[in-house]
């Protein structure tokens, strides 16, 4: 595991993606070249109105201008308060921390489940296999949301050239529904060679869990939970593991494999 | 004579008066990633029992105005585990060591510590009589003056090295449980524990902590500790380690005012890792201005009015 | 049935269960300037005692993480120039008036209660057994159970209005006082007054407070406060009032699911005057959006784990 | 007295006066029109990083634009955070607190005394004796600091054409010495119909006090204390007076007759 780094980059680049989304690029960060897919960066917002750091993990890096990017959408009072940071403000930043993707074999069916905001994690992870080698258009990216407003960054996933399937659940873009359901049926025809990759709402999570479970298929999950340090120290961050015992989200997760975790 | 931090503690001496407090440091190894632990004064270790613990089902912190809740429940590996693990780890480090020690009963505190002091590679153990988040024992013990003395005196008989005792600051008057420990053998004194405290998420309606309840920690409880520090440096002459709130040098100059000779730093680890190298780049500074040669010179020096 | 506000303690109906705290609100004069004062449901008065009193010299007041100091030291005009020159004015308001009663000995809390049975112009006496800030009485009577228990006894002797006692959180266990204060014959409970604490200016190496110690209130105190609220809702019949670190409506509805059918703040019209107004109209679109009919279906309604 | 009005103004301008001082200029200010000299306005600055409201004498105001300006220096967190603000800011604004220099007599000699950040309220004072008709070159401005730097605002007070006499510390601009010196000397020149303002650190207050008393010269003091409410109920902000009782500096000061105070 690499070890965190605490830095103090800016924010060089605030892109407001609408509807509350917004994307962040920080520079200079020493942890930029040491991110990997699934890893995550403790945020602490220069104000002492929220007390915690917050967690945000990586939408992308570029190792050589050491720039770091996460995106985020205003949830609560951390999230809205991040947003409101000016261009240029100074950042106070821990990463990289966490564990990561494990990259498919070229050989695997790699499916990507992304449900709101756990967009950004699986959109590096699709980017790092296309860099590696795998196949853009062999990438099923599977992109859930409430409504059109939650679906973000469109025409650079278009660019990535992966094979995106947009669900909704009121339909306003894309196939209306769960998420879920066209999943299913592309497990329901390719075997046991896929494996799955997700991020998203826990109810998501359970029912990417079960499907995959059902079918023997593997693949990992990303978490999320309230994370007082982020780095481990505090085991504040715990979930109730398939074995009984607890795993802490911040350091043997947010990645976990399908069926560690009893969801 | 030239500038230093060192504070000797029970004839134990510490390149530095900042230790990281039990339970916001693990068992030293994740923060060992961040800055090597010899730049700390001392570590304490998560509370170690005798059965390994998992601890209360998650949620179990959430964030408050300038501190936050915790109910953790004492989840460690337990006592064997810990020696078998967890020590190679910790002596290896050029720091001071103190294994903090929970129990349910006077007995698991004396055994925890009997199989402690066959052991090497740590230099003290903090008691802790004062943990809010358990049903039995813990703050129990922190909060009846008789249930102290006897633990303390009970634990001196098994453990030869040098014993902290941490109090609770949920008390009517904290000197009466300090005299207690003093009586039962303590050599040194360490507070505050967390204050018992608790918060509500107003949409499920239920408590954010699945204990119900938890500990406050925090700069909020600051002023709390201060007090409590200056009320038992009057009446009792063990020396103290001051906790609660502590989050940059200033305040550990506060706290060494009232009465502490050395300081642990808990939840400012969590908002800022390098806070304990912060402090001590800052403490240098501040003899330097101070023209002051050693921190000992502050030990109890505020001037009342 | 229309959405109320309305509250009913001890038979004593409120517009609403926003209160301002003793201490924090003076006599009523001040605050009537910033908004007309029947937009609260009651309002507590700085503490009267016997005879008039300065209180501390300054500092009596420190700034802390999310709160404050304060060691006033019950500065007050005394009962008779109370019922003489501030009675007529806060009478004439229409709202709930309580006076809040401060003394040093039983004998003073009976005299000054007694006086006042006598006058009209209020509608409840609140009992200060718990202020941090003074050396004879206050927290004395607050953290015994029997002078707590006799010191209401007495006092309801003389007094024939519905009593409220005021606890003190420094205690080790709320309950008992809780308890002795319903034997000693309370109508209703309201805790928790301020938290013992202090600061220290580091430059001149003196207190922040001439008194040396004060009592810690806002945020920072708001999970003691509800940890106690809920503690005591469980052990005890009496109506509670909840005061600690209450800013807006959210932290009004986490007191009332503890158990509190009716708050107090203090603090926090430091920090913002018109505080009691926003909740109030916060509390409204709650009940609207919540579909509640009335405040009192929320009290005690935390759904423990 | 005026009741004190809770308004949420912005910050309309910025002046950077340099040397860690700054003018600013909220508006639109329901209080301008009400604040007279030697009142001042509670500001809740934007952020939970400081508790309390800060306290800063009106500087001046325009009633007709309802613009209300403030100076202050850079001193501790409190003003560090507020000088941090940008321009546009929503602000927090408690006012006109406290009360009133009274206007002397147009057969009084007006001695006006500022000591540091205690300049601005008897700015805005002698700006209103002009307004009301006193003949500014009879305003005998005494304005002492520490040295040239904490001079601010020379060209306005030019403008305004009051009788100024710059003293410093250590003489980098005007006289050399303390401000007292050569107040001193005009008292001794002139007799008790003389009128005295002072506002600035508690030694200079001190100082001034005691040069009135010795001559029986009337006159007001402005003081300052930690304020937690500002408008009088916490009773956290008193001073002791000459007569042994206690007064709030929020309310029945900042302005004090001389002798009032035990100083
Ligand atoms: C590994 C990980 C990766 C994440 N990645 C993203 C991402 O890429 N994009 C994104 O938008 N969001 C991400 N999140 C969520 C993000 O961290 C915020 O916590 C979330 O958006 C809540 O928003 P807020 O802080 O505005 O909410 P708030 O309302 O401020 O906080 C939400 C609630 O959680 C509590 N809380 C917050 N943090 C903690 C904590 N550390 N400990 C205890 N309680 C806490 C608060 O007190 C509050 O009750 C991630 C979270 C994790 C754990
Ligand atoms: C009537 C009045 C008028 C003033 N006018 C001006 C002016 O025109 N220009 C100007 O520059 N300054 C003025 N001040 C001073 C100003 O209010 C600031 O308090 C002062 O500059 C301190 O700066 P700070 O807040 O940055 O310091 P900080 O370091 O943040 O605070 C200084 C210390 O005082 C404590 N403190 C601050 N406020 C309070 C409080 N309300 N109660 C208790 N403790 C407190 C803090 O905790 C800290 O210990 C005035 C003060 C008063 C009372
Ligand atoms: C998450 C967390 C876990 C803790 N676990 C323990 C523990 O196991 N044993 C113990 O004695 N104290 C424990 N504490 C209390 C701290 O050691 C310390 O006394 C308290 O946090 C006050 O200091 P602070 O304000 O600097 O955090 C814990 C505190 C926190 C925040
Ligand atoms: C400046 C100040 C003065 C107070 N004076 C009194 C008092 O005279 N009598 C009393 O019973 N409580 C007094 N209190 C305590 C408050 O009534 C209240 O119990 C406490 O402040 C907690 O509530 P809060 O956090 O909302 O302020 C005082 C509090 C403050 C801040
Ligand atoms: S957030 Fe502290 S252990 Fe995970
Ligand atoms: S600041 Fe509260 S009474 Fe003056």
């Amino acid at each position: 595991m690499n070890k965190p780094i605490c830095d103090n980059p800016r924010l060089l680049r605030k892109r407001d993606l609408g509807h509350n989304y917004f994307s962040y690029t920080f520079a200079p960060c020493q942890a930029a070249g040491k991110c990997r897919p699934g890893q995550f960066v403790h945020i602490k917002l220069p104000t002492e109105a929220v007390f915690f750091r917050r967690a945000f993990s990586v939408a992308s890096v570029d190792p050589a201008k050491r720039e770091l990017e996460i995106i985020f959408k205003i949830f609560g009072r951390g999230t809205k308060l991040l947003s409101e940071l000016p261009k240029g403000a100074e950042m106070n930043i821990l990463g990289p921390l966490g564990s990561k993707f494990t990259m498919p074999r070229r050989n695997h069916e790699a499916v990507l489940v992304a449900g709101g905001v756990g967009f950004p994690p699986l959109m590096y992870l699709a980017e790092q296999m296309i860099r590696k080698g795998y196949e853009p258009g062999r990438i099923r990216f599977f992109y859930g949301a409430r409504s059109k407003d939650d679906i973000i960054e469109r025409s650079r996933m278009k660019k990535l050239g992966v094979d995106l399937t947009i669900v909704t659940e009121d339909g306003s873009i894309g196939r209306r529904g769960l998420v879920t359901e066209p999943v299913e049926s592309f497990l329901d025809q390719h075997g046991s060679s896929v494996r799955l990759y997700s991020c998203g709402p826990e109810p998501m999570l359970k029912a990417v869990n079960d499907l995959a479970l059902r079918r023997s298929i593997r693949g990992q999950l990303s978490l999320e939970a309230p994370m007082p340090c982020g780095y481990g120290v505090c085991l504040g961050c715990v979930v109730p593991l398939t074995d009984g015992g607890h795993a802490r989200v911040c350091r043997e997760g947010p990645v976990f494999e399908i069926g560690e975790v009893a969801l | 004579m030239s500038k230093t931090l060192k504070v000797t503690l029970a004839g134990v001496e510490f390149d530095n008066p900042i230790m990281t407090a039990s339970g916001c440091c693990g068992y030293g190894e994740e923060l060992s990633d961040i800055f090597p632990l010899t730049r700390l004064g001392g570590l304490v270790t998560k509370s170690i029992t005798l059965n390994p613990r998992l601890g209360h089902p998650p949620p179990r912190t959430a964030e408050t105005a300038s501190g936050m809740l915790n109910a953790i429940g004492l989840a460690n590996v337990g006592v064997d585990a810990f020696i078998r693990d967890k020590i190679p780890f910790l002596a290896g480090r050029k720091t001071r060591i103190i294994v903090n020690v929970a129990g349910g009963s006077v007995d698991e505190y004396v055994e925890v510590c009997r199989r402690l002091n066959d052991v090497d590679g740590f230099d003290m153990i903090e008691l802790n009589i004062s943990c809010p988040n358990v049903d039995r024992g813990g703050i129990q013990f922190g909060s009846d003056p008789k249930l102290t003395e006897k633990v303390v005196r009970e634990v001196k008989k098994v453990f030869s090295r040098p014993l902290i005792v941490k109090l609770s600051p949920s008390v009517t008057d904290i000197t009466v449980i300090a005299g207690a420990a003093e009586a039962g053998g303590a050599d040194v004194l360490s507070m505050i524990n967390s204050v018992v405290g608790t918060a509500v998420d107003i949409h499920t309606r239920r408590p954010r902590l699945t204990n119900n309840k938890g500990g406050l920690t925090g700069p909020a409880i600051k002023p709390i500790a201060l007090a409590m520090v200056a009320a038992v440096y009057e009446q009792c002459r063990l020396p103290i380690i001051g906790i609660g709130g502590i989050a940059c040098w200033q305040d550990v100059v506060e706290f060494m005012l009232c009465g502490a000779s050395a300081v642990q730093v808990g939840t400012a680890l969590f908002v800022d890792p390098e806070t304990p190298v912060k402090i001590t780049r800052g403490l240098k500074e501040y003899l330097r201005t101070q023209k002051l040669n050693s921190l000992n010179d502050l030990v109890g020096k505020l001037e009342k009015y």
